[in-house]
């Protein structure tokens, strides 16, 4: 398959994907509870159901407020669209690496943030209040996890990540598991999973995300739960990726010709891995309660000092 | 003896005409009863000063033991005329406003022409005395004639600041006047007995066999009596009231000019001791004393409420950073010293042309009561901020060019000395630019006359000195005559 | 001018240390008709010095500095003085500001320091020995000294009048010095006195004591 | 020569400034004159920039210091920031016709607007300390006199006092520094500085001098007090200068000296750089976000981007230093390019700050609110501004962020520790307020131009000047072409920096022109241009699904808000409520902020109060300790002023006994 083509086909493949995760994962977290839950394909009912309702939108609202939607999902279908995940032969893999993956995410936040505060309600303020907070702690340990991963690996860019990781460039490193629970971390607070945020909330002083998106319905809010879905797939696949890298298609010279099943046992592997992660964090957010609103500084900040950590020790084990 | 000593120049000599001129007008003026004339003839004499000062640029007269011009004294013969001249043309429109108020009798008057060209006299005959003696007298003659001046309002604050003044200068005089004996002292086994052992232009040449002991004892003399007149802290206590007191033209002349010629007098010592070799280096004293003049006046400007007076100390300012250049010595710092000199007279008496004009505006001295200037009145609201950013030391204005030259040579050559100079620089730069900000922006206070905007013909009389003086300070600051940096680098190379 | 035999030069010190003790004394008097009288001993003395100067350095204009001296500062000064006194009604005694015991002992240092500073001169290089350049520096810093310790302004004018002597001490001892000198001392002091007079009256109008801390009680620029 | 033209020409305007008194028109022509003019000076720096010869020829002319006259060059460092500075000042200038009619007192700016253009350009092209200087202060002098232009607000003046001591207390820095460079034989020619050696002494010294001196002017942490004070009290079209241009022309200073005129900054310096860029990048997006005036916030931002650019600045420093050349020149071109897009968006910012003012009257965050309808050019520009000020793709701004990143992920290849654990630190320092810089525009936008108008008069925004909306949407297309060719730019760059790195930059080759990939294509790279267009076509995509799959249709009502149904503008959230989280998680340490809740008791009717309480401790502690040493000083000195005549004898005695005394003392020896 040519770089084109499996790019074309990760561009769709993560939107299609998405809200089947998200489905697996309330239909586990129904389950634990003890109910038997709407089953793993509602998300995709959900949504075609709210595209097909009309739109409505307050009278104190901008364009600002209809554009988000779109911008945001774009914003983060374009960050899912260069993270590998069956192959690394991506066409636009060198055009935005952890940082611009990063700074794509942001933008996304920026217009949802903006989105909330467009009508003038008190609960758009909170949301976006709240997130931009989240948010400002989150970055940085990502930042801080992309900085060590650059430092074992010598790049910033996920494919090559990697390309290095499976060439057995890295063993079992300190530093590697402290950045994997920082990105775990982080990737609870980006997609407001509990303890940071409930998804399922709502009429809550406690919601966040919810608060954002309060005044969206019809397609736009079709659209953000779409991205919100999207964003969820991008870190399962982030994270799996990098490490847990075992059965990604790298491209190589020599066998081109078994490159297409190679893909295919890469696919494989990526659904895999994104149902186990589904299913623990389903299992996680069941056993875990809710944190305070002001707790969240701590927990990401810990967070932060993760990525620190995992930085310092690799002069450590350098030292060694 | 005597006859050679006092043989006067010919009538071909322009010195004649600078000492005579003065002289002449001081006996006439005095005689004189309509005070109008007076100041017009005041005028006319300042500028024969002048003129035929510029005569000295070309053709300097040989020295005699009386009178010499040399590298040292001729700008500031020049400088001396000049500001005179501005002053008087200021004092003009000043002296008119007075009478208006009815504050000055005409006998008063008459007295204060008189005496001004008199005091003219005095410090031209200082600059260009050939003899260590008649420099003192004439220093001396200065500061009697100003002392009438400054107690001219006859108020209480005036006797009481001419009262100091006059003790305190005499005292200093008093020990200038041992200084230049114990000079003679230890010329004398060397020039002989009589008038050449108090020539300059012949004390400099054999300064090498001087007896170097007397020449330490004298210089401290001088130090102490003529600093007393530059106003050194902590030597100073009589210059802030003196200015303050006496009618503004003359608070003008002694910052601009008096303060200049007793700083030279000064010099001229300094050069014997450095053409001599083996006597105690003054450097460190100097240094001493002009750090101590700089930070006292620096920390006096932050409570000063008479505007005169705020001036007053920041004339000590810049005398302290003078001196403190010279200590240094070297030739970029004695250079700086040299041209800081120049820039400070210029620039101090225009900004006491536009205090004198403020304050008859306002009607009072007291800072508090000052408004918002540039509103109330713009041209001589901008002439005022000009001015004092230019003394403050900001380009592009010539003060700030000496300013550079003295830190940067200073911090070359001892970072440590150039520390203190740059703090107290920077202290006082607060201080004035705080109290400028009040006195010209803002809301404009309550303004008794609406003088000094450029509408009668008596407020261009009395703002063009000022717009003058700063147009020579801007230009200063950028471009410097290739003589006169020329004689600055000679005296500067004699200075050591 | 011939060479001078040594005894002049004793003789010369003799006078010379006269003026001293003069200054000496002034610090002593507590009662201002005394300081007067002591300051015109002075001037006396200082008269003798010039004179004698003249006589031996045979240069005749110093006999006239010797008679302004005498007539002027021994005789008019401490007359005109008297009487302004009298008319200005000041209360007769000294007022010090310092214990008189305490300003004899300042006197004495500043002998001292003025003879320690003498002393790297080299004798007879100069036209001065170091005797009477030391007692011609003293006789200027007890002036001083007596113009800082005393409140009362008459005693103040009598301070810097005797150290004014001092200088002229050294003066007419400068051999061969021109008279330039003399003159400008002569004509500052004549005016000295006359504008003191004039203060005197400008003041007496406005305040009622001598008292420089009277004076100094108004101040301009207090906020 | 064009040059030379277009800066006597900014002179003679303004002496025409002077004479415009009254006459609008007047006013409007110097303006315009001005963008001519400033235009001029960006065509001769583009021109410059363009030929490959690194140095202009050395103009002399006969003024300055008697002995060495003035010395102007141009050479492609100043025409670099020629063009930065000039960029600016068009805008500026553009901006000013149509804005010089709303000033209160359009004839206390006109005249000193040429002046201060004029200052900044001559500090470019200066050649000698003694010309740099004077111009430098001739550009702090005229933006003084600029910052007083409402000078009868006692605030407008408290700023500028505090801003002109700042000012000659850098100078006073700088003049020092330069005097070591210069030796005691007075070299001030730049040529000569260079040539000149240094002791270790020395150098240590010169560099702390300058980064005094320089930094005092940008703004660095502790030096930035200043700062939020006078950029928004001057007009707004200044403080867009004063904030987007003068800082670099600062900035300009400070590698003039540590990288050309010195040369040999140890890496040692590069560390503390770097540290104090993090800490005053931290620090001032904090600030930023506690600030409830819309041009205070915006010169806090200020501070921050200031802290990002002297990060970029250590680094290359202490890559040069380590022989690192090829690293050397990548952190230097990241600091460049920081340097640009911030001059663009930040002139941005305050420009709409401007417009904003002057169309509500209203500076107020809490009185504003809802603007976007009433003023779309503005509000979709100032969109564009706060995107880019906030390193979010595809603008210009995420770029130089990108590059500064990818530099410091090279850092722990030094061979120190100190940068091997500092480095880190720095980048999350760096990364920390690049996401605070995010919240604090999402904030002020949020606040100002959306939700319901706060206050009557942001209801009653009336409209502006084409000039005005003209200028704000060139520099918002600016921002995004600025982002989306990112590899244009740092070839541009390239020869700026060689000869201060001694490297020519180049991005690797293996990909070509849109990918830009510093060290190698393996490395990591970035590429505004696709990752533009591929964005682009998935919105369209997503439009095109929806619509699609779903209706089109769209109805207008209330809005829900949980069915609270508030009318009330006040029940929205207004900029301290949007700050708290912010607040309570990082200012209650460091700048000690409090919340006091007054609750009436119940059945009271009074309303409940919120109070907040934030101190700044470089204020309170370091400057307040100054002043009132100052004042305690001051106070004992005032003394002398009121002694007897006898005692100021006896101090005249006292002083003599002494010098005679040490005479005495050292002949004895």
């Amino acid at each position: 398959m040519s770089a084109v083509l499996a790019q074309i086909v990760q561009i769709f493949l993560v939107v299609a994907l998405a809200p089947l995760i998200t489905g697996w994962v309330r239909k586990v977290k129904s389950r634990l509870q003890g109910r038997i839950g709407a089953s793993p394909l509602q998300p995709y009912r959900d949504i075609y159901r709210l595209l097909q309702k009309e739109a409505v939108v307050a009278h104190s609202a901008s364009w600002v407020f209809r554009a988000a939607p779109y911008v945001t999902f774009s914003a983060v279908w374009l960050a899912a669209a260069v993270i590998p995940t069956f192959t690394t032969n991506l066409l636009l893999a060198p055009a935005a690496d952890l940082i611009a993956l990063v700074a794509l995410l942001g933008l996304a936040r920026f217009w949802t943030a903006l989105a909330g505060m467009d009508v003038g309600t008190a609960f758009g303020g909170m949301g976006a209040s709240r997130e931009m907070m989240i948010a400002s702690l989150a970055e940085p340990a990502m930042l801080m996890v992309s900085f060590s991963l650059s430092l074992i690996s010598g790049t910033t860019s996920p494919t090559q990540i990697i390309a290095f990781i499976l060439g057995g460039g890295v063993g079992i490193e300190v530093s590697m598991g402290l950045a994997l629970a920082a990105l775990i971390m982080v990737a609870i607070a980006e997609n407001g999973r509990i303890p940071i945020d409930n998804p399922a909330t709502h009429l809550e002083l406690t919601m966040v995300h919810e608060a954002m998106v309060l005044e969206y319905s019809g397609r736009h809010l079709a659209l953000m739960e779409g991205a919100a879905m999207v964003r969820l797939t991008l870190f399962m696949a982030l994270i799996g990726g990098i490490f847990a890298p075992w059965g990604m298609a790298v491209p190589s010279p020599e066998m081109s010709g078994a490159n297409v099943l190679a893909e295919m046992v890469g696919l494989a592997a990526f659904l895999a891995k994104c149902f186990v992660l589904a299913t623990a964090l389903a299992v996680f957010e069941t056993m875990i309660a809710k944190m305070r609103v002001f707790r969240y500084a701590d927990f990401l900040g810990g967070a932060l000092l993760l990525g620190l950590l995992a930085t310092i020790f690799l002069y450590v084990s350098e030292a060694v | 003896m005597m006859a050679h000593l006092f043989q006067l120049p010919g009538f071909d000599n322009p010195l004649l005409w600078i000492l005579g001129v003065p002289l002449g007008s001081a006996g006439f003026l005095a005689v004189l009863k309509d005070w109008r004339v007076a100041t017009w003839v005041n005028v006319a004499a300042a500028v024969i000063t002048f003129v035929s000062s510029l005569l000295l640029l070309d053709n300097r007269p040989a020295p005699t033991r009386l009178l010499f011009i040399d590298d040292f004294n001729v700008y500031l013969v020049v400088l001396t005329s000049f500001v005179g001249l501005t002053t008087a043309v200021f004092s003009a429109a000043y002296i008119a406003r007075e009478t208006e108020a009815a504050r000055l009798s005409d006998l008063h008057l008459r007295f204060y022409h008189s005496m001004y060209q008199a005091f003219l006299f005095t410090m031209l005959l200082a600059l260009t005395a050939n003899n260590t003696g008649v420099m003192w007298v004439s220093v001396e003659a200065a500061t009697l004639t100003t002392v009438l001046m400054v107690s001219l309002y006859r108020t209480r604050e005036a006797i009481e600041a001419a009262w100091k003044y006059f003790i305190l200068c005499s005292v200093g005089i008093g020990l200038a006047l041992f200084g230049t004996i114990l000079v003679y002292l230890a010329a004398q086994p060397v020039m002989g007995d009589g008038a050449d052992a108090m020539a300059w232009t012949l004390m400099i040449g054999r300064a090498h066999d001087f007896q170097p002991d007397l020449l330490n004892l004298a210089f401290v003399f001088v130090l102490v009596g003529y600093g007393t007149k530059v106003g050194l802290a902590p030597l100073h206590s009589w210059l802030p009231d003196a200015h303050a007191e006496g009618p503004t033209p003359i608070s003008a002349v002694l910052s601009g000019l008096l303060l200049n010629v007793a700083l030279y007098a000064l010099l001229r010592f300094k050069m014997l001791i450095s053409a001599n070799g083996h006597a105690l280096t003054p450097g460190p004293l100097l240094i001493m004393m002009g750090l101590s003049s700089l930070f006292m006046a620096a920390f006096m400007l932050y409570r000063r409420g008479d505007i005169k007076r705020l001036f007053a100390y920041s004339s000590i300012e810049h005398m302290g950073v003078i001196t403190f250049a010279f200590g240094m010595g070297g030739p970029l710092a004695n250079f700086a010293g040299l041209l800081h000199m120049t820039m400070h007279s210029l620039t101090k008496s225009g900004i006491f042309f536009a205090v004198g004009i403020i304050s008859q505006n306002a009607g009072t001295k007291r800072i508090a009561d000052i408004r918002g200037l540039t509103s109330s009145h713009p041209v001589l609201g901008w002439g005022f901020v000009i001015a004092v950013l230019a003394i403050a030391g900001l380009p592009p204005m010539g003060v700030f060019m000496s300013e550079f030259l003295v830190v940067t040579s200073t911090f070359a050559r001892q970072p440590l000395l150039a520390i203190p100079l740059a703090l107290g620089l920077l202290l006082a730069f607060g201080a004035l630019v705080s109290r400028l900000q009040m006195m010209a922006f803002g809301e404009p206070g309550k303004v008794i006359s609406g003088h000094g905007d450029a509408s009668t013909l008596s407020s261009i009389l009395a703002l063009t000195p000022l717009w003058v003086h700063m147009l020579l300070v801007l230009v200063a600051g950028l471009y410097l005559p290739r003589e006169l940096v020329s004689w600055f680098q000679s005296v500067a190379r004699i200075l050591g | 001018m011939g060479a001078i035999s040594q005894s002049s030069y004793e003789m010369a010190h003799l006078i010379g240390a006269a003026v001293l003790m003069a200054g000496f004394q002034l610090l002593y008097q507590r009662r201002l008709s005394a300081v007067l009288n002591t300051f015109a001993f002075q001037a006396l003395a200082l008269a003798a010095a010039a004179g004698w100067q003249a006589h031996i350095q045979n240069a005749p204009h110093l006999y006239i500095t010797a008679g302004l001296a005498l007539v002027f500062k021994a005789m008019i000064v401490p007359f005109a003085l008297h009487w302004l006194v009298e008319r200005l009604g000041i209360h007769k005694t000294v007022e010090t500001a310092m214990s008189i015991g305490w300003t004899m002992i300042a006197g004495v240092a500043l002998v001292g320091l003025s003879i320690l500073l003498v002393l790297p001169v080299t004798a007879n290089a100069t036209a001065l020995t170091r005797e009477s350049l030391a007692l011609a520096m003293s006789v200027v810093l007890l002036g001083l000294l007596m113009m800082i310790t005393r409140h009362n302004a008459v005693t103040q004018v009598v301070g810097f009048m005797a150290l004014e002597n001092g200088l002229i001490l050294a003066a007419v001892s400068a051999k061969g010095m021109p008279l330039v000198v003399e003159i400008s001392i002569a004509f500052s002091v004549l005016v000295a006195m006359t504008l003191f007079g004039i203060f005197f009256f400008r003041i007496r109008e406005r305040f009622d004591t001598l008292d420089l801390q009277n004076l100094d009680t108004f101040r301009g620029d207090r906020q | 020569m064009l040059i030379a033209a277009a800066l006597s020409a900014l002179l003679t305007l303004a002496v025409l400034g002077v004479l415009a008194g009254d006459q609008l028109w007047r006013h409007r022509l110097v303006y315009v004159c001005c963008a001519l003019a400033s235009a001029a000076l960006l065509v001769g720096g583009l021109k410059h920039l363009g030929q490959t010869p690194g140095t202009g020829p050395a103009i002399i002319l006969p003024f300055g210091l008697p002995w060495m006259s003035a010395h102007f060059r141009l050479d492609n460092l100043s025409a670099l920031f020629m063009v930065i500075v000039n960029v600016g000042t068009v805008a500026a200038s553009v901006f000013g016709i149509g804005y010089c009619s709303h000033l209160p007192q359009p004839r206390r700016v006109t005249p000193f607007f040429p002046l201060f253009l004029f200052g900044m350009n001559a500090v470019l092209i200066a050649d000698d300390a003694f010309m740099f200087l004077v111009s430098w202060e001739f550009m702090s002098l005229a933006s003084w006199l600029l910052v007083l232009a409402d000078h009868k607000n006692p605030e407008n003046r408290a700023a500028a006092m505090v801003y002109l001591m700042m000012a000659a207390f850098g100078t006073f820095c700088l003049l020092t520094c330069f005097g070591l460079l210069a030796g005691a034989e007075g070299g001030y020619a730049f040529s000569a500085m260079r040539a000149a050696p240094l002791t270790p002494v020395t150098s240590f010294l010169v560099v702390l001098l300058a980064v005094l001196g320089a930094g005092s002017k940008a703004g660095l942490v502790p030096l930035h007090a200043w700062l939020p004070l006078a950029h928004p009290a001057a007009p707004s079209h200044v403080s867009a200068l004063m904030s987007g241009v003068m800082t670099k022309v600062a900035l300009y200073g400070l590698i003039r000296i540590l990288f050309d005129l010195h040369g040999h900054v140890s890496w040692g310096w590069g560390a503390a750089l770097m540290l104090v860029g993090g800490i005053t990048a931290v620090l001032g997006v904090l600030y930023a976000i506690l600030q409830d005036d819309l041009k205070t916030m915006l010169a806090y931002s200020t501070v921050e981007n200031i802290g990002i650019v002297v990060i970029g600045l250590g680094l290359s420093i202490a890559f040069k230093d380590s022989g690192e050349k090829a690293l050397a020149a990548l952190a230097l071109v990241a600091g460049l390019y920081h340097m640009i897009n911030h001059s663009i968006f930040k002139t941005l910012l305050f420009l709409s700050a401007g417009a904003v003012i002057t169309a509500t009257g209203e500076r107020d965050l809490g009185k504003l609110g809802g603007l976007l309808k009433r003023m779309p050019w503005t509000g979709a520009a100032t969109l564009v501004g706060a995107a880019a000020i906030s390193a979010l793709p595809p603008l210009n701004g995420f770029v130089s962020e990108w590059l500064i990143f990818q530099s410091l992920f090279k850092g722990p290849s030094l061979p120190h520790w100190a940068m091997k654990f500092g480095v880190p630190v720095v980048g999350a320092m760096l990364a920390l307020a690049a996401a605070l810089a995010a919240s604090c525009f999402v904030r002020a936008y949020g606040i100002a131009f959306l939700g319901r108008p706060r206050s009557r008069a942001a209801a009653a925004a009336h409209h502006l000047p084409g000039t005005m909306r003209w200028t704000m949407a060139v520099l918002a297309v600016l921002c995004i072409v600025l982002g989306t060719i990112p590899v244009t730019v740092t070839d541009a760059l390239s020869g700026v920096i060689q000869p201060l790195t001694g490297v020519h930059f180049a991005v690797s080759a293996d990909l070509g022109w849109p990918w830009l990939s510093p060290v190698s294509s393996t490395r990591g790279s970035y590429s505004g241009t696709v990752l533009m267009m591929t964005g682009l076509s998935l919105f369209v995509v997503s439009i095109l699904l929806v619509h699609g799959f779903g209706t089109t249709k769209v109805r207008r009502a209330d809005a829900w808000d949980c069915g609270h149904r508030e009318d009330i503008p006040e029940s929205q959230y207004t900029g301290q409520s949007f700050a708290q989280p912010m607040r309570r998680a990082f200012c209650t340490s460091l700048f000690a902020a409090r919340e006091t809740v007054e609750m009436p008791e119940p059945g009271d009717l009074s309303p409940a109060r919120l109070t907040v309480r934030v101190i700044d401790p470089i204020w309170t502690y370091l400057y307040g300790g100054i002043g009132r040493l100052v004042d305690a000083v001051a106070d004992q000195v005032n003394r002398i002023q009121f002694l007897t005549v006898r005692r100021y004898l006896l101090m005249m005695f006292a002083t003599l006994v002494f010098m005679l005394l040490v005479v005495a003392v050292r002949q004895q020896q």
